[in-house]
């Protein structure tokens, strides 16, 4: 498994092949097709992540020390938020979760969706990640 | 012959609205590389330069606190803070100053009315009759007092239009209604409420009208008296004032009967440990220094306003919506949210089953600035059963340009997010 | 051998005051035809040009509505609103930003204390403890939620310096004491209250205290965990920020077991007509579209102060005080009303027998504001028993020639008016 | 009885003859000294005009048509404020002064104490006298 460093400066160059704002988007929206879906077992108001304006579903299990999400938005834009968080943390160890720093989502060029702003809910994600990965710990 | 629409097209015509915009300094600046497109008027207005530079002129000038300094400045203040209620009394017509109390804004201002008035005549069985429109800020303060009295909040539904259904509301009238509290105008979906009809219905029955018009005193000439309502709300952040100041209208018998509701400085006449006196109104609900630059400065905002005229605005914001409802209508998909006969300037619309949230980003990187989501109103949005909308509402200072760049941006929304 | 005295005169003078004066464009105003004088910052206090610009940015840059719009403006909105939030926490040395509560102003934040807190907490029999030195919004409340719940009000006495008697106050605490509410700083008479011997007396009664920051938050350095207070309030006005906002700081734990206070926007999670649920902290206290102007500009207010750095402006204010004292004292007649041992730069008097009334009149016509009256402290002017004092309350960017028209007026009023 | 206007002017005329506040000032201090005194059984909170921040016991009574004033104020300024009023209504018509217009004060140069400022009251002082004058009107 790659480290979560070297997944996040691939997504970095990925990105910087873009240099315009709609072949970002693009790039993002396709990540979300690419997803691991969430279990529709689990797409309950249980597992949605409060403070985004779209709905956003998310599971995390545990595989030894590392842990797999998944999930689902019915925003695509979200989705693809989502899906670049699962692809730097997935297959990680928790503790490295709980820490993780995630600023590359500011250098790839989508620094917007990490304002406080409680619309977009990409803040919520993170720690609603890093809780899942706190509470694996713990077991 | 001239047909009244003619008429009305002129008199929005003599306005030199290209003019009007240059007074609008942040509608000069780039968004994401773009000129900005500000179609976000409902949640709040930009400021002229006329309304920032009196704030410039007031801390300038003549900051000083307020009703009992001797010194020049805070009678300069003082004097200052007076006309601006007088001008409020003028622009909503009421019938005294006294009946004009400044609040931090409309939620503060139903906070205040919930909280006196709600206290001291809500019992335990009554209810409060609010609409399925209504802004999360008429709903949850009435809900908060209802809980606290045991009394029981009744909603007026709506039609598929966003109209209020006037013959469940007539049903819904009965001995125990105490009070009907009902937007102006919706901020979600724009319609225009017969809020006249309904004064007229309840006071038949003894039943007092608070209605909230953060929507309507932007956009429409407001006339307390005309319309007989007990009680009106609205904010100036909401029509080219400054934020965190806003306006309680009451007719002078009930603000007289109603207790006070926050303690402090200038709402009492004079304080002993064993026994305090209010003061007299407007000042009995005005607890603590006031919010001085923008009570002030809502007086400005306000000479903005009607020196460009309410009808005017009126109907120059009506160009726009019918301009805009109609191009957004040519497009594929488009489902518009809210088609009342009487609308005032508010556009919220769904393509396809694109999410707002998607939608609204896409626009922003276009330089289009719209409202997604729910507008703080998420049990009208339950009842449409949809995640939210987008929302494109417009005021005098947009333009026909703004129109095609929402729709061009619409355009290439819909494109990538297909 | 450097004495203490030297270091601290040394501190201050290492800022040009001279330079820090010319930032307040109002200061460059002439009143009765004469530079303005201006003695009245206890009351609200000016405004340097970096704060009145940042208003201006903020209108023509980025004024949207904040926390739920996805477009830019609305996102740099929020951004700066929530970044001026981390500036009060810094600033009082909070320890979250979830304990920092933007309201309208002190009055604002006591009152939602008294209902929020109060109403949950506060039982038939229990008692309030606040002292005969409050100001009219540290007393007011209170009388409202004892008068509500049958609860009593009990007041701390003080000495003839304006002291709070210290043996009395222990007396007082008893079983049903559940809050005390004392000012940090008087504003009539400027003593600093023992505020940490208060709240450990307190704590180890299980009592909790709310310290009325008004007078103290733009004048000194302030730690609320040095301090231990539960609760803490203050106004932006009074510390070179816009009128309107203030602070209510609480301790986590007691901000989330309190119920909401105003209902409306924001301060809701979901909000459904069969139950709504409310939002987290900060935001469950905040309800409506917020001041976002005052709170943005509240941090830059801040950034100011800090700049010029706490301890320099508590230095210079003392300096300013003890020439203004002393020059004072030299004065026929002159009667000082408060003469704590500790004193902020508030500088409350009477002489011989004339009228504050009187003084202030005159002393305006010399250009020189300073305030008159009971200050909002009614009970205390009883307790001295006199109709009020001239205060004459100093500001950092107020100068020695300040001081020496205020002593010219004085003696031109004691001229004309014995 | 000079008339309301006839005396508004000569007060107007006396304080022209100065161009400078101090002696506008010092002539109002004067005015204070010749003020009809109220008697001392009506220095009592009954009598008290609200709203000025300096206190100020005012008394009227009618001889027929005509209302007579007596007052007192703790403030010397106050004192000259409403020996000035005194001055212009004493002796006239219930009626009249019901209507007063009273903008003299404007014109010598006291504009600062009609501004809506609660500290100096000189507007809640015409307000009770008017109000006196109504209530005696309508014995
Ligand atoms: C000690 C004290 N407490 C409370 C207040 C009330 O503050 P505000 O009027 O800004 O709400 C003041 C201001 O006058 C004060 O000096
Ligand atoms: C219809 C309606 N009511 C109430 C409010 C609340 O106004 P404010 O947030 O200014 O208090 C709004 C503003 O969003 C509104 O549109």
């Amino acid at each position: 498994m790659a480290s979560m460093v070297e997944i996040e400066k691939e997504l970095e160059e990925d990105f910087a092949l873009f240099d315009d704002w709609e072949g970002k988007y693009d790039y993002l929206i396709g990540l979300g097709k690419d997803l691991p879906l969430i279990d529709d077992k689990y797409k309950t108001d249980e597992y949605i992540v409060r403070g985004c304006q779209s709905r956003v579903w998310l599971h995390a299990a545990n595989n030894g020390d590392f842990v797999f999400y998944s999930a689902d938005s019915d925003a695509i834009i979200t989705k693809g938020l989502v899906a670049l968080l699962v692809k730097v943390l997935n297959g990680q160890k928790a503790e490295e979760i709980a820490h993780a720093d995630l600023s590359f989502i500011d250098r790839i060029g989508l620094k917007e969706h990490l304002s406080p702003n409680r619309s977009n809910g990409l803040v919520s994600m993170i720690k609603q990640m890093k809780l899942y990965a706190l509470a694996l710990t713990k077991h | 012959m001239v047909t009244t629409k003619e008429i009305s097209t002129s008199l929005s015509a003599s306005v030199d609205w290209k003019k009007v915009r240059e007074d609008f300094p942040i509608l000069k600046r780039e968004v994401n590389g773009k000129p900005l497109v500000y179609l976000d008027n409902a949640a709040s207005s930009q400021k002229p330069k006329q309304v920032i530079d009196a704030i410039v002129h007031y801390y300038s000038h003549y900051n000083a606190n307020v009703h009992r300094g001797v010194h020049t400045l805070s009678q300069e203040g003082t004097h200052a803070f007076e006309a601006s209620r007088l001008l409020v009394k003028e622009f909503i017509n009421a019938s005294k100053t006294e009946e004009v109390i400044f609040t931090k804004g409309t939620t503060g201002a139903i906070n205040l009315l919930a909280y006196s008035w709600g206290r001291k005549y809500i019992q335990e069985g009554d209810e409060i009759l609010i609409s399925q429109l209504e802004h999360h800020s008429n709903i949850v303060p009435w809900q908060m007092l209802c809980e606290g009295k045991k009394a029981t909040l009744k909603i007026v539904p709506i039609n598929e239009k966003g109209e209020l259904i006037w013959d469940k509301f007539l049903q819904l009238l009965s001995d125990k209604t105490k009070l009907i509290s009902v937007a102006h105008i919706s901020n979600a979906l724009g319609p225009v409420n017969p809020v006249k009809n309904i004064i007229q219905e309840a006071h038949q029955r003894n039943i007092l009208v608070h209605i909230d018009g953060a929507q309507a005193a932007p956009h429409q000439k407001i006339d307390v008296q005309d319309m007989d309502c007990d009680f009106y709300t609205f904010s100036g952040h909401k029509m080219c004032g400054p934020t965190g100041i806003g306006i309680l209208y009451g007719k002078e018998k009930w603000l007289e009967e109603m207790p006070p509701f926050e303690g402090g400085g200038e709402m009492i006449k004079t304080v002993s440990f064993e026994k305090t006196i209010y003061n007299d109104l407007p000042f009995k609900f005005e607890a603590g220094t006031p919010h001085i630059e923008g009570a002030i400065v809502l007086g400005d905002a306000i000479k903005y306003l009607t020196g460009i005229g309410l009808e005017n605005i009126s109907k120059r914001e009506h160009e726009l919506l019918h301009l805009a409802t109609k191009e957004l209508n040519s497009l594929d998909g488009i489902r518009l949210i809210g088609t009342a006969a009487e609308k005032s300037s508010v556009l919220s619309f769904l393509v396809g089953d694109i999410h707002p949230f998607d939608m609204g980003t896409i626009l922003d990187k276009m330089g289009v600035a719209v409202r997604t989501g729910h507008h703080c109103c998420q049990p009208l949005m339950a009842w449409f059963d949809i995640p939210g909308t987008v929302r494109a509402s417009f005021s005098f200072y947009n333009n026909e340009n703004d129109i095609d760049r929402l729709i061009e941006a619409v355009k290439k929304a819909i494109k990538m997010l297909s």
